[in-house]
């Protein structure tokens, strides 16, 4: 038996200049860790302004910086890379059956790359910030923003870069190196979300990166691109930008999705109900999540007829999100049903993520979105997806995989306790928003209306358990690494491949490259 | 070779007419509609047979088709905003403003 | 606290019908997933009594069309009720009355058929339909009634509609709803909607020979005309700017913090190198001799239309 | 290669997204300008790219083969070919900046021409960019054909560089249509 990947070097420098898709997916952990916390931080700033209606704990200017900042690094440099770059990174070769990624060290560069975009990111921030929201709707971020936008958006284009290496990365990994045996109808789920992940952002990115360059070609070279005053349209900034975007928000959910089918199966010990309709669906919001960014628009001035086209697609996009939900659900029916730390992260995705999906339908219906377009229910909707989602599922997926990655099992007790304490505390934070937004309170606002307090003073309340649930995974992961390395093999009696090689996984991954020859999620063949 | 050297002289050829076209003041939908069809030909040529799609893998030509694809939704989704806007709505000049 | 925003046109309660339809339907769905999942959760525990045999394919298809089909129809649905709320909404009836709307950061201008003029406020005759025709003068904004449940965004550069019905006198908050920049949450304007005879009363408040500019509007004007804009209109001008200062509390070059009342605020027009705001160097030109005093005022009316701030930190 | 190449599209499909919104709503402004490009230079340019596809695509041959010298030499005239065509270039873009066509404050025309002139520079700029990259690789295929003319297996760098030069014509084969030959303003 080799060498453990942990034990293959300690120095910094074996760390920083290691290949291996293990370690390099350790060095994602650590830096999305630090930008959640970044974006957390200005979250509870902002959230502790709006305890008041009036503007008095920071200025009006200080207020759009923070949530600009929030948005920007929350979207790009934590969820986007979170389950890919860390979770994706450390299990698709094992997951595959093979020794590393197609690319190692275009996989090392991706997270040089990475990091520099947020350097850039971070620089500008603290340079003197940037205002324009993270949408950076034009004209305001070409032509009245004063503050660091050019160097801001230099930053989210270099991120770009990097998630397309990783992407590149990813599909031809999938594409070629899958152990003998391994078809693509018995690859776990979570390959399939990652692929169809990678696919989105090889064919959204480039779009973002070019719609990003051009406001820096506005704002540095002074050449018009969408100055209205001489024929140029914002609206069309608008398309470029979701274009990307929309599809981005199926980046951050569907490597979340992949993860879920993976806990709920292994905590029921039964396989994914409907496999083929589970993968398909991936395959299908993938596609279909490109045909519907225009409803991030139904207000902004773009035709009524292509309001009614991207409202009728989105309403047909949520059909396979469903499939998923369902299948999941009946996945548990005559399991064997455990409810370990990681079964309650992912129960908790699979509550919240129905609700922010499913008001996500108030928003695609057209009369209703444009009374709460631009207000907190928007705000509300994707928190529910997002944070109760997807974060849900990222943090479900650490617990779940913590005993390959680090070795060592975990005080389960406090695993489910912060579960539901961060549960409580998310629906306290965002379940109020969605009332001031139907009751008219838009976004961005330092300063509100006092009829608004009540519920605002909830969710800031709702907040702060929130953040102390995510302190408590970063106080006691850590600390298990003080345990002895006892988690052995497999610990839930998972049937991925990951679970066949040692805890940590060696250097190589597998000791003999192994071969499948059974179907997935096949428990009876453990 | 033959085949490549014929296939250069089919794009030059291609060339020659969309610019003798362009000289020929056609009305612009026609003349849109021939400098893209041109186009689209030489791309054709191009990807077939100097890249070899038309010998090459299934993934491969699965990439090219995602790409273009992709592209092509872009620009549908876009442009149909455009294409179907009432008349006064293109941006206007910066005439008469009230205060 | 209140859970809804009063409706007041018939459109806003078309809004109100839809919404709740599409609650109806989560909830259903929302409550029967986590029943069930909890159901599920007790029945079959690891360990407990349960049978279970396996599933047979026929069973997979069935339940897969179910649920693939049953949200594909809802979905259409709801499509399109809210597209027929949405092409209503965009369709003024020719016979509808036109506002122009003018936005700029971060107020409402607004300017009746008559011509009379007005800052954050528009009036409009209940019981009749009134068109907006709205155009910016800067960023993107939006034109935001929560009461009647419509917005739509104000473009530079080029004119956008809005059209309602206000079924009931009253004043109704309008807020600006796209973000447009430091002051986006002060962009706030009310809807006052008149009975037809009070509206036309007002409308003619300003007597018979044309509409006279109000004294806001006035100092409005002057404000452009004696260059004051040059160094006061946009965030990063050479003077600091003036939204919401009157009213506000001032940080001084020389440390002290001072309140922006009126007799502040006409020292630092007239005689500005008095009291040097913080951050900016002593370059605006005195006005004393140069602004009669009735124009004086008009200026003073006009900032205080830009928004008042509160001195209570002080 | 095609993975990447596919990312490659949107890039531009993007920037041409963008220019046919406004090619479409202002047609006529943008036909006019079309007319002040300089349409021999554009042919010429285009007919040099795809004759270096040409030799691009007989080096793949060449090398596949196995004759690495040959290949090196096709590639050479690739290369040349590149230059020429970025030469080309820079007269048109002096000549513009002449005109007073540099879509900065101090252009010499209406609104919407500057907008076509800003695209003009953007499309025709990232594609300048690419042909540079693409000189960078052609020459280090040419150079491992050099280093293997003992006739060993030349590689998949060759096939690769091959693709992407192709790539970049293709991109021209575009451009130069929309740029050029939409002149007509009726
Ligand atoms: C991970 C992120 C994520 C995900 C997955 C989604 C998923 C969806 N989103 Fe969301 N959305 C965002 C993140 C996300 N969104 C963000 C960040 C914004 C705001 C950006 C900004 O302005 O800053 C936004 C904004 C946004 C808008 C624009 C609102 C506005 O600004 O006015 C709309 C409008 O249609 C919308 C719709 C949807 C829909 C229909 C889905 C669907 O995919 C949801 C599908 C899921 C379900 C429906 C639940 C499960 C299904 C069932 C249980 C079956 C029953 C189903 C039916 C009856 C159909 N979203
Ligand atoms: C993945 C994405 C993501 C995540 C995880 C979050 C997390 C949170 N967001 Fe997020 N949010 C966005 C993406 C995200 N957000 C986006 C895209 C926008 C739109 C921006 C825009 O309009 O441009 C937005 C906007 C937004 C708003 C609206 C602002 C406005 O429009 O004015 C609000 C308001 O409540 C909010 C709240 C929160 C809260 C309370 C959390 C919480 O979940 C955060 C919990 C984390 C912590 C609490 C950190 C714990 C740390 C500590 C306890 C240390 C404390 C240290 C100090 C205080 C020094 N967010
Ligand atoms: C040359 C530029 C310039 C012009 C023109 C100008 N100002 Fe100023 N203004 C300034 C500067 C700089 C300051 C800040 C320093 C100070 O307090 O004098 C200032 C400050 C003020 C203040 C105090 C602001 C505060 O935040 O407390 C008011 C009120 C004001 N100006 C009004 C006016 C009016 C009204 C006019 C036109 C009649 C005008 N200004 C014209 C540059 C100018
Ligand atoms: Cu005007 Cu926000
Ligand atoms: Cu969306």
């Amino acid at each position: 038996m080799s060498a453990c990947y942990l034990d293959a070097g300690r120095t910094l420098r074996s760390w920083l200049l290691s290949r291996d898709h293990k370690r390099i997916a350790i060095l994602y952990l650590a830096a999305v860790t630090a930008f959640f916390f970044i974006g957390g931080a200005a979250a509870v700033l902002f959230r502790l302004e709006l305890l008041t209606p009036e503007a008095d704990l920071v200025s009006a200017e200080a207020y759009n910086r923070l949530f600009t900042l929030h948005g920007v690094i929350m979207v790009f440099f934590f969820l986007i890379p979170s389950i890919p770059a860390v979770l994706g990174n450390f299990l698709l070769p094992l997951m595959l059956g093979c020794e590393d990624l197609a690319f190692p060290r275009l996989n090392l560069l991706s997270w040089y790359v990475f990091m520099a975009g947020g350097a850039l990111t971070l620089g500008a921030a603290v340079a003197g910030g940037v205002d324009t929201g993270w949408t950076f709707y034009t004209p305001y971020s070409t032509a009245y923003a004063n503050g660091y936008v050019t160097l801001m958006a230099a930053g989210i284009f270099v991120a770009g870069f990097s998630s397309i290496l990783t992407g590149l990365n990813f599909v031809v990994t999938t594409h070629r190196m899958r152990a003998p045996g391994l078809t693509w109808g018995r690859l776990p789920l979570f390959v399939w979300s990652l692929y169809a992940t990678s696919v989105i952002v090889l064919l959204g990115t480039p779009v973002l990166t070019i719609a990003l360059a051009l406001i820096g070609v506005e704002r540095v070279l002074g050449v018009p691109i969408f100055d209205p005053r001489l024929g140029g349209d914002p609206v069309l900034f608008q398309h470029l930008f979701w274009f990307y975007s929309h599809p981005a928000v199926y980046i951050m959910i569907l490597p979340a999705m992949g993860v879920v089918s993976e806990i709920v199966s292994t905590f029921a010990r039964r396989p994914v109900f409907g496999y083929r309709f589970v993968a398909g669906s991936s395959l299908a919001i993938a596609a279909l999540g490109f045909l519907v960014w225009g409803h991030h628009m139904f207000v902004s001035g773009q035709s009524e007829f292509a309001g009614l086209v991207f409202s009728l697609l989105s309403f047909l996009v949520a059909v396979p999100s469903g499939v998923k939900v369902f299948n999941w659900t009946a996945t548990l029916w005559r399991g064997r049903i455990r409810l370990d730390t990681p079964m309650l992260y992912a129960l908790g995705f699979i509550g919240l993520f129905t609700v922010g999906g499913l008001t996500g339908l108030f928003l695609a219906a057209l009369g209703v979105d444009v009374h709460v377009h631009d207000t907190y229910f928007v705000i509300a909707h994707f928190h529910y997806i997002m944070v109760g989602g997807a974060v849900m599922a990222y943090l479900g997926g650490i617990h779940f995989w913590w005993p390959k990655i680090s070795g060592r099992s975990y005080p389960d007790g406090f695993g489910r306790w912060a579960a539901v304490l961060i549960f409580a505390g998310f629906n306290l934070t965002f379940f109020p928003q969605f009332l001031l937004g139907y009751l008219g309170m838009p976004r961005r606002y330092h300063a509100y209306p006092p009829e608004y307090q009540v519920l605002n003073v909830l969710s800031t309340a709702g907040a702060s358990i929130l953040g102390v649930g995510y302190l408590l995974p970063l106080l006691y992961l850590p600390w298990s690494l003080r345990r002895p390395r006892d988690a052995g093999e497999n610990p839930w009696g998972a049937t991925g491949l990951e679970w066949r090689t040692a805890s940590p996984p060696p250097v190589e991954n597998f000791d003999a490259p192994p071969a499948v020859i059974w179907e997935a999620y096949d428990y009876d063949a453990l | 070779m033959k085949a490549l050297l014929g296939t250069w002289l089919a794009l030059l050829a291609l060339l020659a007419l969309t610019v003798a076209l362009a000289g020929a003041r056609l009305a612009p939908p026609a003349a849109l509609a021939a400098a893209l069809a041109a186009a689209a030909a030489k791309t054709a040529l191009v990807l077939l047979i100097f890249m070899e799609l038309g010998r090459s893998r299934w993934a491969q030509r699965l990439a090219a088709a995602a790409s273009f694809l992709m592209m092509a939704i872009l620009l549908l989704g876009a442009l149909d905003d455009y294409w179907t806007r009432p008349e006064d709505a293109p941006p206007r000049a910066p005439a008469e403003r009230v205060p | 606290m209140i859970l809804l925003p009063p409706a007041a046109s018939a459109q806003a309660r078309a809004v109100d019908s839809l919404a709740s339809a599409i609650l109806g339907a989560d909830a259903a769905i929302a409550a029967g997933v986590a029943g069930t999942i909890v159901y599920l959760c007790v029945r079959y525990r690891a360990g407990s009594a349960a049978p279970r045999p396996p599933v047979s394919p026929p069973a997979i298809a069935a339940l897969e069309a179910l649920w693939i089909l049953g949200p594909t129809a809802l979905g259409l649905l709801f499509f399109a009720w809210g597209a027929r709320l949405y092409v209503r909404e965009r369709r003024p009836p020719p016979d509808a009355l036109e506002i122009r709307v003018v936005a700029q950061r971060w107020m409402w201008k607004a300017q009746q058929p008559s011509g009379r003029r007005e800052i954050n406020e528009v009036h409009v005759p209940a019981g009749r339909p009134v068109r907006l025709a709205m155009t910016s003068q800067d960023v993107i904004h939006s034109f935001f009634v929560p009461a009647l449940r419509i917005k739509q965004d104000v473009l530079p550069d080029r004119d956008t509609t809005l059209w309602f019905d206000v079924e009931r006198p009253g004043t109704y908050p309008v807020a600006c709803a796209q973000y447009c920049g430091t002051e986006h949450a002060g962009m706030r304007a009310s809807l006052v909607a008149l009975e037809p005879e009070a509206y036309g009363r007002w409308l003619s408040e300003t007597g018979e020979d044309g509409p006279a500019p109000g004294p806001a509007e006035r100092g409005r004007r002057l404000f452009e005309r004696r260059a004051c804009a040059s160094c006061h209109a946009k965030a990063g001008g050479k003077g600091p700017p003036l939204q919401r200062v009157a009213g506000s509390a001032v940080r001084l070059r020389d440390g002290r913090v001072v309140l922006a009342d009126d007799g502040y605020l006409r020292e630092s027009i007239l005689d500005p190198g008095a009291k040097l705001v913080y951050g900016y160097p002593d370059v605006m030109p005195g006005f004393r001799g140069r602004l009669s005093a009735a124009e004086l005022a008009d200026i003073l009316e006009y900032l205080r239309a830009l928004g008042r701030g509160r001195g209570e930190d002080l | 290669m095609w993975v990447f190449l596919a990312t490659e599209v949107l890039f531009f499909g993007a920037l041409l997204t963008a220019f046919s919104a406004y090619r479409w709503a202002h047609a006529r402004a943008f036909a006019l300008a079309a007319g002040r490009m300089r349409l021999r230079l554009g042919a010429l340019n285009t007919g040099v790219l795809l004759t270096s596809s040409l030799s691009m695509a007989a080096a793949v041959h060449l090398a596949r083969e196995g004759r690495a010298r040959a290949a090196a030499r096709a590639l050479l005239a690739t290369g040349l070919m590149g230059g020429a065509f970025l030469a080309v270039k820079g007269v048109e873009y002096a000549g513009h900046v002449r005109d007073g066509l540099w879509p900065g404050p101090a252009f010499a025309g209406a609104g919407p021409e500057r907008l076509f002139f800003a695209f003009y520079f953007c499309l025709t700029g990232l594609h300048a960019l690419h042909v540079i990259v693409g000189l960078a690789a052609v020459g280090a295929a040419g150079a491992s054909c050099l280093r293997r003319a003992d006739g060993s297996e030349p590689g998949a760098l060759v096939e690769n560089v091959g693709l992407y030069w192709h790539f970049v014509d293709v991109v021209w084969i575009w451009l130069f249509p929309l740029l050029y030959l939409l002149r007509s303003a009726r």
